[in-house]
């Protein structure tokens, strides 16, 4: 890494809808988005092409700007943990995981074992379920009409009636307290939960059959989109993205939170940082994170779920901050709570990592075709509720 | 003349047309006769369009894990009814500074233009519009129709998307049109005639229970699996659908068409899907003859929608499995790798022409596709080496 | 004089009059594949079924994207505010009108006889015949015209192009 | 390479397209509205306020502790107080809740408010066909929709049910022990039973619905 | 590394910079530093690129907003009462000046360590405003910075493109301020409840007969 | 279709009664959403297209990308004020006839959210709504029956005469106002031709020392 | 005179032209007759992912197009001579066919020269 | 009138029309279209000529009209090539305006 690395910033002189000079064709001042089939949510680009070649592209948010962080200074500690599960409306448990997380650091809450365990399988089920959704996302906007999407989506219905049955709901689950969980594995939970992770390796053969080594697919990601490493780390990149590009930062590893320096699993690493290795990470991933799952399934202990000392109302931690951090699927989402001794924390802070990887889109997408860049968005996996909160 | 019961089934539409026509006065025969004709072919092949529909909806359903449409009517098959009617009923929007009149014309340019292609195209035994002594020519002039069409729809719309999706369409049209011609001369090359019914003649005999299609030849497989690419391209199938590619351009060229110019749209586009089809069975699989000789007694205009219907299936298992191909590869692979491989095949066919044949002129031709096929496919990944990755892992 | 040459003469100059008057320029494309597709019609009535496919796959299928590429490329689509016509367009017309004259009064002198022909049709089988027996030279030079006008015509598209990376 | 991958994918599609005729697991479909996914026992979606016995005024367990509205984090609860107090589920002398509203084009079924309620009287209900014509009449349920019987509750949560009425019993117990002792430490003053009492002020006191009911 | 000898460090290096340790009574002890804005990149390149430290990577970036209070505290005055001097306890109110504040969270992608947290504060909130922007050092705080000028109203100087990026460009307000007001959009509203029970008893007439 | 409704369309004629029928039986097996989701519920939205509760069974799964090929627009998720004027006009430029389903609390009213600055409390303030479906998000089984009541709706409306559904009426307006932002908030912060707020009486009114804080 | 082989293309053409048509003017008359068009300044403006459609769509256009076009164009008339060409191989020379031969190398010398100068790299 | 009369006298026609059009018209594309439509007119000569000829077997007529088509196609190429690198130097496809920005 060199010490020189100053931000990458590519602007490109000529302005729109004004013919250049060389006479190569007027730039075409073109909005991708609101509403647009690959934004993944009511993400907008303006681009400038040339021709079908981007020569500028301003990504353009706050259409889900839903005021998060003022209302939860107006809410209970406890009150903003159904919101969470709103910002990364795909893995709702993780930023449960991370909100819980700060607020244990802030108030000084110790965690029981079990509910460490259950935290942790609730969390690579959903970067599993997050994964999966994202490639066929991705698959869609490279156009596979959906086919790989429906197969992800047929396993995430099966997860998600796990969590169903575990926290109540499909997607919002709100599971998380302050010092454990809400409610413990109801009977029978727990061989479904394996019976299940046995099945996942037959669907990630398939997926890859599927897909993995697809000519269309290579043609259409490799190359794609590179980000490099100096780069990636100066822009903030968190998540698979980053570590598409080769750097070795998983949270899980560097912060060891809750317990995963119990668990053997490796982080893998691309080389090239383009779309392909993004998408090959997470496909990867999935594989380490059913590791993890099978370990906590195995050694999940019995004991209490929630810290016995912990309230639900009246809820009211010390004057002080705190900044809690977890690797969700999408990267690192962080929580930054002040609080002045009341019961509604002063100033609640989402560090969003979708945002933050939406640093580089630009970058990556200038010259590149306007196929591109539907399909290097669709592989910084953004969902708008964390973008804009 | 008598018939046998085979020949009379084989006929029957033939010789009952003939037979009421020879009730009229002769001046209004050959008009008559036209009219049941094309009345006959403009009702199949719209039929066709609803009922392809809902098979590749139902199909694609399969393909991924669920039902399809299966409520309108029986099993779902009122489907295209129900869509047909509501887009009938739809009201018309044509954006205020489109061109409004281009706007009108480009869908029923399209749908009249995919129409057309059907006049050559033997769908059974003597069963045939117009036999052109240029009937393969007849077919790709019309065929150039299309892409005015599209560009019209483009142009017209002025709306930034359809107009790159209308010049998306174009270059992908005209990128393939030569591919899809040359491809098809092997074929004419070996029958001596642009006549679709002589061709089809040539193939409807048979060596033991083996028929005479082109496709059984080196040059003839090579041209057909060369002829269905350029097909797929050229009716804006997966994964070459990047006129429309709806993750990009959200609906390319007929973005802006509502009601029934947008359902005329399908039409065409499922029209053209069908005629080229409908070109590569006549050219390559042997038109409406049966594939086995003991397998003659069953219809021949049967044997043609079977043959039809069976690529419809593969278009539509493509279409929900591969992602889509990008402008610029697709350019490529049309001009460095489908372009030098029809010119290529030609040099075959010419080839196997003038060797005696054996199984010599075999190994030589198929020597003579497979090494420029290997060539090329390098030459056209050359500076991308697309490669299974490994990656590396971190404790 | 049939019926059927009546109208398709009347659609053929309908389109090249519309081609040569229309303001927008796409109108006039799209009027100019008219009357091509009218001459193609034509020459069928003629019995030159080759030559009128051809017509359609070269004029209407290729020529005219051609041009509607290039008016999209010069941003000519958008009809200019001033007047379409030159500024000498009266002696262009003059002229026009004057080569008619002198066309039209040769061909009604020369009073061709209304002779009843035999069908004929040319087939294409003949033409390749004539093509690669005596038309072989024509082929090959016009081959070299191809390639030739291919290559000027790409030198001159990117002209620009290679100088601006 | 070329193509193989493109095969191969052809492959696990056409092994979904048939396998979708024979095997279960490839035809994932539930149709709707005659099928249903058997009812997930966790499952939530909008709270239901439970009332024992058959009179669901009387029954009512809501003792209108204000807990709820206080603590639901998008706010959607109305609560109103009685003047006038009933026996509540335990026994015990409570105000009721005069209005009780809850807005479900709000709730975001976050369940907080049963979690917070100290007298089990708020559950999560299962029913999500709720879709509605009109914004105001169909989702801002009053007291009268949202009471549902303990039977209710005990159908479609059992075990939770279960564990409820468990609690509950031990703490009438636990009260009705109490009663005993001050019963028997001043015989003077004799409780009035339970059941009868609450009939007299809740009678007087029809709660108004406050919009129109669905 | 701890906030004492990241402050010497950088107070070594930088010459005429001003940190101040701010210490957090919470559980989580996550001191920070306080950094003077006029030294502001200095330090922050100082941060990322010294040997010991490497901090490569501007995790979060944060507004905080500290109105200006009322301290009301009872004082003993002496003062003449009726001609005569008495002592007599008096309610002095003082007003504190408001700040914005940004807090910067610092990790290291290359040794692995942090947060380090950084703050800066303006000298108010109406006018002085300013505050340099490090995007120029770290990429990352770039969205982070457009959102707190959007939602606090901090300007940063230096900053590459600063725009609004989540409210539409004609916004005039800074919501996330503790003093904002909504705009009063308020009809009806089926849950009248604390301030919207208020304002609907406001609206009173708008809502016809209640 | 109701017998009454049946009964009373008979006194039109055979024909219309016919024309009715088939009118509303096109119209309601091909709703055609509109590819376009807002937040959370989108997620529901796609899971129900998804192969477990496959919308496609109903005609319903082809989701357009264009406004005009599009009959069904489905609010689904949180409508912010940045956002409003993007939806009234993706609503505004759908050919009729055409529907929307507003899909969970936000949609309906702001949800969660309604507290928020830059959240709209309730798409229904811009453009009317046909069928409301709360949930936060709605499971896919409530997407499909709230299709299916919005099917009984079609069903149900009638091709002529005065309670003719408003698309079929030539002043019934077939666009709305698209508010504009302004310095504070969205001008017009509703659309009094669309929306008004209900005469509901508030118990609450009255009763200010009922208790409250 | 040879127009008889035409005359069901003719009546095909109109009778395709009558299918786009028809439905069509049904649709006019539906519309005419139950469900009135309502255009409107913010119906009928251009869409553009839901927000106002800035600048206007014609502008000018890239000319990589058109060296596609021109290859385009140049093989399509290389087309034309072919087709006869290949109908009358069975009877031809060798020699016939090493004309052709040698008429194709010029095109695709033309092509091999575009390859090489980058013309079909899309841009 | 004989049916060949009929013919050239619509050539004539057309030729003179493109004629008009390429004199009048300030528009490069269409002055060129303009000579694509008298190269089109003397292709109808061609093809009249060889159908009522003395010798239709000869089909003379008709391989002049398949090379001129060619021809045409590739005058056409030429030609709009050369208007798009007019049109880079001077930025309009108008005649008189190329002439007057000379250099």
């Amino acid at each position: 890494m060199s010490t020189a690395t100053e931000p990458v910033r590519i602007l490109p002189q000529s302005p729109a809808n004004s013919g250049s000079d060389s006479g190569e064709g007027q730039l075409l001042e073109v909005s991708m988005g609101p509403q647009h089939p690959s934004t993944h949510g009511v993400f907008r680009m303006d681009v400038v092409l040339d021709g079908e070649r981007v020569v500028r592209l301003k990504p353009v948010f706050g259409y889900l700007h839903r005021n998060h962080e003022k209302i939860a200074e107006h809410e209970t500690y406890l009150g903003s943990m159904p919101y969470t599960d709103r910002l990364d409306y795909i893995c709702s448990l993780t930023n449960n995981w991370a909100y819980a997380l700060a607020v244990e650091k802030l108030a000084g809450i110790q965690v029981p074992e079990r509910a460490e365990y259950i935290r942790i399988i609730t969390a690579e089920m959903t970067r599993f379920l997050n994964h999966a959704a994202l490639i066929g996302f991705l698959t869609q906007d490279m156009g596979a009409s959906g086919t790989p999407l429906m197969y992800a989506f047929r396993e995430r219905e099966t997860i998600l009636d796990l969590f169903e049955s575990l926290t109540g709901a499909r997607m919002m689950c709100n599971y998380m307290r302050f010092g454990g969980c809400r409610v413990d594995l109801p009977a029978g939970w727990l061989d479904q939960a394996k019976k299940f992770a046995a099945t996942l390796p037959r669907f990630l053969e398939e997926f890859e059959r599927l897909l993995a080594t697809n000519e269309i697919l290579m043609a259409r990601t490799q190359g794609v989109g590179v980000l490099s490493k100096e780069f990636a780390v100066n822009a903030g990149v968190t998540g698979p993205v980053l570590r598409a590009s080769g750097v070795n930062y998983d949270v899980r590893k560097v912060d060891k939170y809750g317990i995963y320096d119990r668990f053997a699993f490796k982080v893998p690493l691309g080389e090239h940082g383009d779309t392909y290795d993004r998408y090959m990470i997470r496909l990867l991933e999935m594989r380490e994170s059913l590791k993890i799952l099978n370990q906590a399934l195995r050694d999940i202990p019995e004991g209490p779920i929630v810290d016995p000392k912990t309230k639900i109302r009246g809820f009211k931690p010390k004057p002080g901050e705190a900044y809690g951090r977890i690797e969700a699927p999408k990267g690192e989402l962080g929580f930054y709570l002040i609080s002045d001794g009341t019961a509604n924390p002063y100033r609640y802070r989402v560090r969003s990592s979708c945002m933050m990887n939406l640093t580089v889109l630009e970058d990556l997408c200038i010259g590149h075709n306007v196929a591109d860049v539907v399909v290097i968005l669709g592989s910084i996996d953004i969902v708008m509720g964390e973008v804009d909160r | 003349m008598t018939m046998s019961p085979i020949q009379q089934a084989d006929q029957f539409f033939v010789t009952s047309q003939h037979r009421f026509v020879s009730y009229l006065p002769a001046e209004f025969q050959s008009l008559t006769s036209a009219i049941l004709s094309v009345i006959a072919i403009v009702l199949v092949f719209a039929l066709l369009f609803a009922i392809t529909t809902v098979l590749e909806r139902k199909g694609l359903g399969r393909i991924q894990n669920r039902y399809g449409p299966n409520r309108v009517g029986p099993a779902g098959f009122f489907q295209p009814l129900a869509d047909g009617v509501k887009s009938l009923t739809k009201e018309d929007l044509v954006p205020r500074t489109a061109d409004q009149m281009v706007h009108f014309l480009a869908p029923v340019l399209l749908v009249t233009a995919a129409f057309l292609a059907y006049a050559v195209l033997p769908v059974g035994r003597n069963m045939v519009l117009v036999n052109l002594n240029a009937g393969i020519l007849y077919f790709f002039a019309v065929g150039s129709l299309v892409e005015l069409a599209v560009f019209m729809a483009g142009w017209s719309s002025r709306n930034k998307y359809s107009l790159l999706g209308g010049m998306r369409a174009i270059a992908q049209m005209i990128s393939y049109e030569v591919p899809l011609v040359l491809a098809s001369v092997v074929v004419i090359m070996a029958a001596g005639s642009l006549s679709t019914v002589s061709i089809v003649d040539m193939q409807a005999s048979y060596t033991g229970i083996w028929p005479h299609w082109f496709v059984f030849t080196p040059w003839g497989f090579a041209g057909f699996i060369l002829f269905m690419i350029a097909a797929t391209a050229e009716s804006n199938r997966s994964p070459f659908d990047l006129p429309e590619g709806e993750s990009e351009i959200i609906a390319g060229y007929y973005i802006e068409y509502s009601g029934f110019k947008f359902a005329l749209f399908f039409l065409g586009e499922y029209l053209g899907m069908f005629a080229t089809s409908g070109l590569a069975i006549t050219l390559f699989l042997g038109g409406w003859a049966a594939p086995f000789s003991f397998l003659t007694w069953i219809p021949s205009y049967l044997w043609f929608f079977a043959k039809l219907l069976l690529l419809i299936v593969i278009f539509i298992w493509i279409r929900g499995t591969l992602p889509r191909l990008r402008m610029d590869q697709l350019m490529s692979f049309a001009w460095q790798f489908m372009l030098p491989m029809t010119l290529f095949n030609l040099f075959v066919a010419g080839v196997w022409h003038f060797m005696p044949s054996g199984i010599v002129r075999w190994l030589v031709c198929i020597a003579l596709l497979v090494a420029p096929a290997i060539l090329l496919s390098r030459s056209l990944k050359q500076g991308k080496k697309f490669a299974v990755r490994h990656y590396r892992f971190a404790e | 004089m049939t019926v059927t040459f009546l109208i398709l003469a009347a659609l053929t100059l309908a389109g090249t009059v519309a081609a040569m008057a229309m303001r927008n320029l796409i109108h006039c494309v799209l009027a100019l594949t008219l009357g091509f597709a009218g001459l193609a019609a034509l020459y069928l009535l003629l019995g030159a079924q080759f030559v009128g496919f051809t017509q359609i796959l070269v004029y209407v299928g290729a020529v005219a994207i051609l041009a509607v590429f290039v008016i999209m490329m010069t941003q000519s689509a958008i009809p200019a505010m001033q007047s379409i016509f030159s500024s000498f367009w009266v002696a262009g017309s003059v002229v026009a009108a004057a080569v008619f004259a002198v066309l039209a009064w040769a061909i009604c002198r020369s009073g061709f006889a209304s002779q009843v022909l035999p069908p004929v049709e040319a087939a294409v089988h003949p033409i390749g015949d004539a093509l690669m027996h005596g038309y072989v030279l024509p082929l090959e030079i016009m081959g070299l015209l191809l390639t030739a006008a291919m290559i000027g015509a790409v030198v001159l598209a990117m002209h620009e192009k290679r100088r601006t990376p | 390479m070329f193509g193989e991958g493109i095969l191969k994918g052809l492959a696990e599609t056409a092994r979904n397209f048939l396998g979708s005729y024979v095997s279960k697991k490839r035809l994932t479909t539930v149709q709707y509205p005659e099928q249903r996914l058997p009812q997930i026992e966790a499952y939530r979606n909008f709270p239901f306020l439970v009332y024992d016995g058959d009179d669901w005024q009387q029954g009512l367990r809501c003792v209108s502790c204000f807990i709820c509205e206080k603590e639901c984090p998008p706010k959607c609860i109305i609560i109103e107080k009685s003047t006038d107090k009933k026996p509540d589920a335990v026994g015990k002398l409570q105000f009721y809740p005069k209005v009780f509203n809850i807005d479900v084009s709000v709730c975001m079924s976050c369940q907080i408010c049963v979690e917070v309620c100290p007298f089990d009287a708020i559950k999560m209900d299962t029913d999500f066909e709720l879709s509605s014509t009109d914004r105001f009449s169909g989702l801002l349920w009053d007291k009268k929709h949202l009471a549902k019987s303990n039977e209710h509750y005990h159908k479609i949560h059992p075990t939770e049910a279960a564990a409820v009425d468990a609690q509950l019993a031990a703490e009438r117990a636990k009260i009705a022990a109490k009663t005993k002792a001050t019963a028997e430490a001043k015989p003077a003053t004799p409780t009035p039973p339970a059941n009868a009492n609450g009939a007299g002020p809740n009678a007087a006191n029809q709660p108004v619905p406050t919009a129109t009911e669905k | 590394m701890t906030p004492e000898n990241i402050k010497s460090e950088v107070e070594a290096s930088i010459p005429g910079c001003q940190l101040e340790i701010v210490s957090n009574p919470s559980p989580s002890g996550q001191h920070s530093l306080r950094i003077d804005p006029a030294h502001a990149v200095a330090i922050a390149t100082f941060l990322r690129d010294a040997e010991p430290l490497r901090l490569d990577y501007c995790s979060n970036v944060t507004g905080v907003d500290w109105p200006g209070k009322e301290i009301s505290e009872k004082v003993k005055v002496k003062k003449l009462v009726d001609g005569v001097e008495q002592e007599v306890e008096e309610i002095r109110k003082t007003q504190t000046i408001g700040h914005l504040e940004v807090v910067y969270h610092l990790f290291s992608m290359e040794k692995k360590h942090g947060p380090v947290i950084l703050r800066m504060r303006t000298e108010d909130r109406a006018e002085r405003v300013h505050l340099p922007s490090l995007t120029p050092v770290w990429r990352s705080a770039e969205f982070q910075e457009r959102e707190i000028f959007d939602l606090y109203g901090v300007i940063f100087d230096g900053h590459p493109d600063l725009r609004r990026i989540l409210m539409w460009d004609g916004f005039e307000d800074h919501p996330m301020r503790r003093d904002y007001v909504e705009p009063d959009d308020f009809e009806y509203e089926p849950t009248a409840h604390d301030e919207v029970l208020e304002r609907a008893r406001q609206h009173r007439t708008v809502m016809g007969p209640l | 279709m109701d017998e009454n409704l049946k009964s009373e369309l008979r006194k039109q004629g055979i024909v219309a009664t016919t024309l009715q029928e088939l009118y509303n039986w096109g119209r309601k097996n091909s709703l055609w959403p509109l590819n376009f989701g807002l937040a959370c519920c989108a997620i529901e939205m796609i899971a129900a297209s998804m192969a477990r509760y496959d919308m496609a069974r109903f005609g319903a799964e082809v989701f357009r990308p264009s406004p005009r090929q599009a009959d069904l627009m489905i609010v689904a998720g949180t409508v912010t004020k940045k956002m409003a004027p993007q939806v009234v006009r993706l609503y505004n430029q759908m050919a009729e006839p055409k529907y929307v389903i507003s899909m969970g609390a936000c949609a309906i009213s702001g949800g969660p959210f309604k507290q928020g600055y830059n959240v709209l409390k309730g798409i229904d303030r811009y453009i009317p709504v046909d069928v409301y479906i709360p949930g936060c998000p709605p499971r896919p089984e409530a997407l499909i029956d709230a299709l299916m009541a919005l099917q009984k709706i079609i069903d149900k409306q009638s091709l002529t005469g005065a309670d003719r559904p408003r698309h079929l009426q030539a002043d019934a307006p077939s666009e709305f106002v698209v508010p504009e932002f302004g310095a504070h908030d969205l001008e017009p912060s509703q659309n009094p031709e669309v929306w008004q707020p209900p005469l509901v009486n508030i118990s609450l009114g009255g009763t200010d020392d009922a208790g409250k804080h | 005179m040879t127009n008889v082989p035409y005359l069901p293309v003719v009546v095909l053409l109109l009778a395709a032209v009558a299918f786009a048509v028809g439905p069509l003017a049904l649709a006019w008359v539906w519309a005419w007759k139950f469900s009135p068009r309502k255009p409107g300044p913010s119906k009928n403006a251009i869409y553009e992912c839901g927000l106002e459609s800035k600048g206007d769509a014609w502008v000018q256009f890239h000319p990589g197009y058109y060296l596609y076009a021109i290859i385009f164009l140049v093989f399509d008339v290389e087309a034309v001579f072919l087709l006869p060409f290949a109908v009358a191989f069975t009877g031809l020379p060798l020699g016939a066919g090493i004309a052709m031969l040698v008429f194709l190398l010029l095109l695709v010398e033309g092509l091999v020269w575009a390859w090489q100068k980058k013309v079909l790299v899309w841009s | 009138m004989s049916p060949l009369t009929g013919y050239l006298l619509l050539s004539a026609l057309i030729f003179s029309v493109g004629l008009a059009g390429a004199l009048t018209r300030r528009s490069a594309i269409l002055v060129l279209i303009g000579i694509e439509l008298m190269l089109n007119a003397a292709n109808l000569n061609f093809i009249a000529f060889w159908r009522y000829g003395p010798n239709p077997q000869a089909l003379t007529g008709i391989m002049f009209a398949i090379f001129s088509i060619g021809i045409a196609a590739a005058e056409a190429a030429v030609g709009l090539g050369i208007i798009l690198a007019a049109y880079r130097h001077s930025k309009t496809t108008e005649l008189d305006q190329m002439n007057s920005m000379k250099g």
